[in-house]
């Protein structure tokens, strides 16, 4: 198995689905001879020439809604928008057109699209550089939203993302594009859509998170445990729509919740976790829900203190953890 | 004005078969106002004053092979492309049974897969880049296919036009956009919609042909749309089309347009009605007789009596149906 | 004091508002001549002339965007979205610029626009005039969210929003316009923006609601009380940011909590509600807290069964009170 | 090629005041590369080839009255519009002091109200229904100001272009739109962008003036934007205007320009260089010589010595800043 960062496991992703059927395409700003500004369709140019890795004009609602129209021919357009905070013009085509396709014809038409941006800060990238954009779709039945948080997972849930017979919206951390390395499978596999995934187990504390904070939640745990602290991770892979049973399980085992975004607290999708674990096991927890999330500022400033202040790191995901366990 | 030398003018049958369906559009759109206005069903959104263009330019396309996207006007777009009388009326009472949307979209939200007639939605103008996105899917395919798509002069005003014929111009894409200037959006008059002499000049900005066309003329729209689509299977990409006529009812069963222009106005824009005009043209000619006329009436009042009453009596869908189809039933793999 | 309907009482707030203050203008499709389509700009092209009551080319993102340089110069722009479900195509402009401009200038600039729009079902509006769009914008500091709940709260909160120094987004239950009557001072007076309003008083549940939800859950709570059980019920009135306080306090009192909206329940604002109530006052509740919500499904179908079913109304809100009275 | 019977030509205060602007953002952008490949700073996006129009352009604005909304590469028509060199390195040092954003965007998103320099954000083409807001605004207050807006080639594709556009064009505003067209949006060139010849004929679209012009030739825009000023103060309406030049560095300082363009292109281009172009006309029309070239040149290269020391030891915001003015102190009332 050969080491792949996060960004790889995007392009050696798309590349095999492109390989296994040509009604896979690409379209996006920039995504052409310049392989993404982030490099993830490198190589699929020379690959698979202009036809199928087609370089647009600026216009998001365009990207989006050409790829709408080619999927309800039958294609299956992956779409990239440059970074997820230029997802906005495109708005209306992904909640008012793809989202409902399905069901305002009654099953007759469908749209299988995926959108693929990379989203999330600290990478210098200020106000329009570092957004959380999940919860402006996280309330649209008919959209998927997945939120990779490691090499091979973004391989496998890329590959069902493009298969899914409905829209998905991909959001990649770009910060985790070179940061995050592991080995991943050469062969063809995919990861479940709709699944929440158990990634360490432990009794003292339950932390529920997704994309980068999964990551830094990881290295809080280990520290945790040479002072005896247990942290349970549940990573939820896909945000919308949440798999509510694998979150009320995790968060009845602890007793003790911590719910972790990036994105500034209210409103963002771990309000959403909250509630469902309240809904159906509030007599199971020892403790307050609690949320670790961003300020409540617009998105993070570009000047280096005041990013870092802005992100979560492992050691704000630590001390939290701690005082939940000896709450 | 109709120009003598067009072949379609003295190909008699195809002529008497696109005022048929002129006709048959006009008097279900008729129909539907009775019914509204006697309670029966709640909303209307009529296609009067727009049928000839319609008409004219779905006969000049491919009803085996095309895709068209048509905007809530169109239902001589959709007649053409095999959607039934019954089937109008399904949609109009929102009936389980709708072909449409099985009664879950307000009425003429026009969708019909096995006919190509392409889903679309209220928000205005999102239907214009999905039809560059499914010309750019037959391209990529080489499926000889074209997409025709239409919009109010309103509509045209929207980024997403702006958008989608420029990615179309790009991409020497087979579609064809019309649109439908009727001269208003809802009460606004076409002269606080926009500044520029002609909508079909617009193409200029996305290097792609533009014609501007008498919508009240049958032939004229028909020979265009024609051109256009013989460009469009030749590669030569895309063309907007400026199809001019007039709305000659309220915006909607909602409106009440006496708010925002005269009744003057009205009158005098009915005069220039184009199915008038291509009924008298098809009487000079001698292809159409009283006789013939009061048949084709009569006939088309028995299929829309039919129809009525079946979607009358047709079911709603039943409310347990209500979670259905949000996604499909193949998940991921 | 005159008996107003809810739109009559939006159309006297502007109309009261423009005479005081010349900076304050609207535009929208259809305000001019016809008076908007709910009429509510009723009688202003008249008063006002034709540029103060502007008919704006059918393009929302500019409605948005030139409302927000007009904003930024100084005036105090009305911008109407004919309805909240075609404010989709504004979003980039409503999220990356209006919720942005004074905190990405430091505070030089701010922008003082009203972005005014009907929402909600139950008018035979089927997917596409109906929808619950709060939840879109219910994550983006800097915005401010307001649905009025009566023809008082519409006045008094519309001339606040107008004098309010950043961007509101003023949500108008459309089935309220002509349902909701009551007595409206002829006064000039406003209703503070960012407070909840404890609309009844009562010991045994607490709801917590806003918009149309408000006027079902009073008539349940009426009938309810026949049988003995009392409801408190917190008008949110302003969705975002959320009034904390005194939903903690509103929660507190009774400890069992019943949400209510017309939205589709996952990702609606009250997942943030149930998320601060479990964060700040877990150990006071005596039941689950219950969230009664739309199905998840796109937005309400046109068929007049089917629309029935989605809506929210006070059967579906009585019901809900008492099972959670009888926990 | 410049016109001898315009008026500035003769105007060597002017010319020569010009020329300054010009060489001083041609220094402050090369600065920035050497401090961002040194490491001092982390971002660079350049205004080079395109200081000659956006300095010509601003010199025909009243600085004294109009509004400004330049995008990300317009360094020039901020200096001119009177943001200081130390402000413009404070802003690339993303320092508390900088009046664009306190340190909180990226560097070049403009902004200084005094100056009514409009904030900007990276979303492209926004901007552009802002400047008919601004330019509304001024109508309605009978303020004889114009509003001035920027853009790429490559932005001019997004449906705020389009409806921004067509919504000055329907309401006469005063308004100048200016496209800058480099040629390149990232990597893809213009043929990939558009299919049209000028951006400038989406002009007729919206019933306003539109006009393209060689964008190294200062004279050539100078006179473009003082008659689109004369029009727009004469309630004549909004002018569109292409200047056409060529983007000399990569796109930022995070591309590499080399994956997609030759460099024997840049070479070609480079050799077109406008800021070249116009120091030579001054040497042949003699108002240049070496000598005031030379102390010009040192005179600048004191000035941003000076600021990019200021700026260098000048204190980021404090991090309890972070939560500041995400909403005004006054509330409703
Ligand atoms: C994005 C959007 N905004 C507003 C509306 C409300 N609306 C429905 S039809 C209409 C006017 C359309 O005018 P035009 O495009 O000229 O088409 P016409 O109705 O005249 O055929 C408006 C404003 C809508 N459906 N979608
Ligand atoms: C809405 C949006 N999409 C994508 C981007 C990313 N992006 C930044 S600059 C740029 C290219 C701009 O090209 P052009 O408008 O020609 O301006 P130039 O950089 O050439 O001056 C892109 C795609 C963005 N900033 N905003
Ligand atoms: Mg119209
Ligand atoms: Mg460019």
């Amino acid at each position: 198995m050969a080491v792949l960062t996060y960004i790889q496991a995007v392009n050696q992703a798309l590349k095999e689905e492109m390989e296994q059927n040509e009604k896979v395409f690409v379209l996006g700003e920039d995504v052409g001879k310049r392989g993404g500004v982030f490099l993830a369709t490198s190589g699929l140019y020379d690959q698979f020439g202009e036809k199928r890795v087609i370089d647009t004009p600026l216009a998001e609602s365009a990207i989006a809604g050409v790829g709408i129209g080619a999927a309800m021919y039958g294609m299956r357009p992956v779409a990239e928008m440059q970074f997820a905070d230029f997802i906005m013009p495109a708005v209306n085509q992904i909640i008012s057109e793809a989202a409902r396709i399905r069901y305002r014809s009654n099953n007759d038409w469908n749209c299988p699209i995926t959108i693929r941006a990379p989203y999330g800060g600290g990478v210098h990238g200020a106000l329009y550089h570092s957004q959380s954009i999940e919860a402006i779709f996280a309330n649209q039945p008919g959209l998927k939203i997945v939120m990779p948080s490691s090499p091979y997972d973004v391989k496998g849930l890329l590959k069902a993302a493009i298969r899914d017979d409905d829209p998905v919206l991909f959001l990649e951390h770009k910060r985790a594009y070179r940061l995050l390395k592991e080995e991943v499978p050469e062969e063809d596999y995919t990861v479940p859509i709709g699944k929440a995934n158990t990634v360490r187990e432990g009794d003292d504390v339950t932390v529920i998170t997704y994309g980068l904070c999964v990551h830094f939640t990881k290295q809080a745990a280990e520290k945790l445990e040479q002072e005896g602290i247990n942290t349970e991770i549940l990573d939820l892979r896909t945000v919308y729509p949440l798999d509510q049973q694998t979150i009320i399980d995790a968060a009845s085992k602890t007793g003790k919740v911590l719910l972790v975004t990036e994105d500034n607290k209210e409103g963002s999708i771990i309000g959403e976790v909250s509630a469902i674990i309240s809904e159906h096991c509030l007599f199971d927890l020892d403790a307050p829900i609690h949320r670790l999330a961003g300020p409540e500022v617009p998105a993070m400033p570009y000047a280096p203190p005041l990013e870092k202040e802005f992100m979560i790191n492992a050691e704000k995901i630590e001390q939290a953890i701690r005082d939940l366990a000896e709450f | 004005m109709v120009n003598q030398n067009y072949a379609l003018e003295n190909d008699k049958d195809t002529l008497l078969a696109m005022y048929r369906e002129m006709l048959l559009a006009r008097r279900i759109d008729e129909r539907m106002w009775l019914l509204n206005r006697s309670g029966s069903i709640p909303f209307v959104v009529s296609c009067q004053g727009q049928e000839v263009m319609q008409i004219a330019a779905s006969f000049a396309l491919n009803k085996e092979r095309d895709y068209v996207l048509p905007y809530y006007r169109d239902l001589g777009v959709v007649i053409h492309f095999g959607m039934t009388t019954r089937e109008i009326f399904l949609q109009a009472y929102a009936k389980g049974e709708d072909p449409n949307s099985g009664g879950r979209q307000m009425p003429s939200h026009f969708s019909q897969k096995k006919n190509r007639i392409v889903t679309g939605s209220s928000p205005v103008t999102t239907q214009v880049p999905h039809a560059a996105g499914f010309a750019l899917a037959a391209k990529m395919e080489n499926n000889p296919a074209v997409s025709f798509v239409t919009l109010g002069e309103g509509s045209s005003n929207q980024g997403d036009f702006h958008e989608g014929l420029n990615f179309a111009g790009v991409h020497k894409l087979p579609v064809i956009f019309m649109v439908e200037n009727n001269k208003y959006a809802i009460s606004v008059p076409l002269n606080k919609q926009v500044a520029c002499e002609n909508i079909s000049d617009r193409a200029i900005g996305y290097g792609i042909k533009g014609i501007k066309v008498d919508g009240n003329e049958a032939i004229e729209v028909y020979e265009a749309v024609k051109e256009a689509h013989e460009r469009a299977l030749n590669g030569e990409g895309a063309t907007l089309i400026e199809a001019v006529s007039y709305r000659l009812t309220p915006h909607s069963s909602d409106d009440d347009d006496m708010t925002y222009r005269t009744k003057d106005e009205v009158t005098n824009e009915k005069s220039k009605d184009g199915l008038e005009r291509f009924k008298n043209f098809l009487f000079e000619k001698g292809y159409l007789t009283e006789t013939i006329n009061d048949d084709l009436e009569s006939e088309i009042k028995k299929e829309i009596n039919d129809a009525t009453e079946y979607a009358e009596d047709a079911p709603y869908a039943d409310v347990s149906t209500i979670n259905n189809y949000v996604y499909g039933e193949k998940g991921d793999h």
